[in-house]
């Protein structure tokens, strides 16, 4: 499935400063559907370079990042359980306190 | 009322004329602003322009908190200070600023940190508050009080080459604690002051955020509430996103939330967020 | 180069910290902005902010280009000038603001318009030209002159609750006339002296002018050229839309094209928009 | 087919000062597709209240005009000959001159 990573807000740091990955995740043997779960899971193993727990915090995001799906927050479409589509666009972005 | 029957004397006709003329802002649109009080919570990046602009423009009331003096290593992105200033209270360089290019409303000088001593008493007195600090916990505190005193919180960030822009508590959005009910690790915390930022950076959220309490206060468009501005000035993108919207388990705002004001200045937010509210200071090695 | 090899002096390592702590930015970036020229035309709402971010963030040479007098119907959106300098020279009052935040730079004053007869001399001397002009035959005389002298050209432009921005002229983008071959009819042509603007509308704009101009001179990140940003203030929406390329068939930057400095100057403006360059008094009535 | 038609810079205001139309447009009896040409001609019929001379010249828009059909100039994918597709999202934009 393709789909579209992006970081932002300092997470793009944990691979390699790149903000954006375009990427191709199978779906895992024996499973119909990928869903947000899955694909954590394929961010962490793939594209962290460092640091994994400034990313990730049990099997969700660390508190503090925004996750956003086709420009809709991943509360609104049933977070780790969201089932995901070709071509998504995915943004996972820290927040800012600096001003 | 001047005899116009619109409240607007007739220098304050030739002064607003240009917004004046605006159908979709016009002569009720200038009266709504010349009646409300805004709180600009930080004299630096982001409210430098969010200063400047919501004193051209014609609010009635314009509060400014902060405890910080001016430094030259602030001068490149916190255009409202003059180098005449360094040394000198920022609240006292930012409410001279405004003067100068409108000496026709009320500025008041808050000279002190906002606290959770203080806050309830300043925050009460405005209609709206801007969130223009630099750190952690004053976030959550801000939002908090807003929550508490039921005003809408026009946020900005800026960090690096990034900014990001919401309205809090305002028609159905949530609050910072809706979003982040949990503070991230400090180590996920960082500071202009410690990481840097490109000067223009915090100036265009800084305008976007004068901009949102400016269509809150004269009650024109849509706000930017339940949606975020996510800017990326290196690339030149701008994103603007569709979030969550009031959380029922809100510990603060939810349904069954009994967050009061002895609570929020009970709380403790520096524990709360493992992170001071006044920065520490930095060693530049090059 | 005060020993540190990368010619900054203490003093300008204290005053560009927070740029300079950038890893995408750092000390390369600030040397180049340093040893840049920047030309802003046009000191009013979009110069404005463009002005004090540019000052602000160290640019070598900064200058100033407007044959105006501050008025009191400017001030609420033409945050560089103060009630002080009504009645004088914007150039004079926005040269006296950029050096009172940065007194290192060099501030360059053309009190004058801009003109066939005076723009090659005075764009010759910088590197990059930013349009803050509020005027058809301005915009199509800046952009010409950009491609007859080969500058990039940052333009931005606010009107009511809405604003626009690009890069013409800069790595294979357009100029203005590949966009618009044919001026609009005069009828189309508004102002924000005849219809009026929402003050911090111009104020996002000119600091994103700002922004561009400072990668281009810096030499980071993706400028907005063949990119056109679209700023909807009411709604809070932006769009930043891909736009043509340069056409080989323009008359002015087109493959064939023999725009030289002598039709440049021998070209007839006002004529060819049907516009004038300089604005007419408007009787505002409530 | 539906399409959103979105007017700015001014252009709204010859539309009854409504920015943004989910319009339903047929194709012309006849026809297997519909074009630019097509739509420019319905906009006028249909959603153009006064002044029409403020949005068309010919059969084009007037000069000042852009026009971008899903983000893009509508010169990069030809003009009045674009075929249209379902959800087409075609922006029509005065340019400003302001500051
Ligand atoms: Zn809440
Ligand atoms: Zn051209």
């Amino acid at each position: 499935m393709q789909l579209t990573l992006e970081f932002g807000g300092g997470l793009e740091l944990l691979c390699q400063s790149v903000k954006i990955h375009k990427v191709n995740v199978d779906l895992q043997a024996g499973k119909e559907k990928l869903t947000m779960r899955d694909l954590l899971s394929w961010v962490r193993t793939n594209l962290i370079k460092e640091r994994p727990e400034m990313f990730m915090k049990g099997e969700s995001v660390r508190p503090g990042v925004l996750v956003l799906i086709n420009d809709c927050d991943w509360e609104l479409s049933g977070q780790l359980d969201t089932t995901l589509v070709e071509k998504d666009v995915i943004v996972f972005i820290s927040t800012l306190h600096g001003g | 009322d001047a005899g116009f029957g619109h409240g607007l004397s007739p220098e304050m006709v030739y002064r607003y004329s240009r917004q004046l003329l605006l159908p979709s802002f016009g002569v009720k649109g200038q009266s709504n602003l010349l009646k409300s009080s805004i709180l600009v919570v930080g004299a630096g990046g982001l409210g430098s322009p969010a200063l400047l602009y919501l004193a051209a423009c014609g609010v009635g009331r314009l509060g400014i908190v902060d405890h910080d003096d001016v430094e030259l290593n602030n001068m490149h992105r916190q255009i409202i200070h003059t180098e005449a200033y360094i040394g000198q209270s920022k609240v006292k360089s930012a409410a001279a600023a405004c003067r100068a290019i409108n000496s026709t409303i009320d500025i008041v000088e808050h000279r002190e940190a906002l606290r959770t001593s203080n806050a309830l008493e300043i925050v009460r007195k405005y209609d709206i508050v801007i969130d223009a600090t630099d750190n952690l916990p004053s976030r959550y505190m801000i939002s908090d009080c807003c929550v508490v005193l039921g005003k809408p919180l026009v946020s900005g960030a800026a960090l690096g080459l990034e900014g990001q822009l919401t309205v809090y508590n305002h028609i159905g959005s949530p609050c910072y604690r809706c979003l982040f009910p949990t503070p991230p690790p400090t180590s996920a915390c960082q500071r202009c002051s410690d990481s840097g930022v490109l000067g223009v950076v915090p100036g265009v959220i800084g305008c976007l955020q004068a901009l949102e309490a400016i269509k809150i206060a004269s009650a024109i468009g849509e706000p930017l509430s339940g949606r975020m501005l996510l800017f990326d000035a290196l690339s030149a993108r701008i994103r603007i996103v569709k979030i969550r919207g009031r959380s029922l388990h809100c510990e603060v705002c939810g349904e069954n939330a009994a967050f009061t004001e002895q609570m929020f200045q009970d709380f403790d937010y520096e524990k709360f967020t493992q992170s001071p509210l006044t920065p520490l200071p930095l060693k530049l090695k090059l």
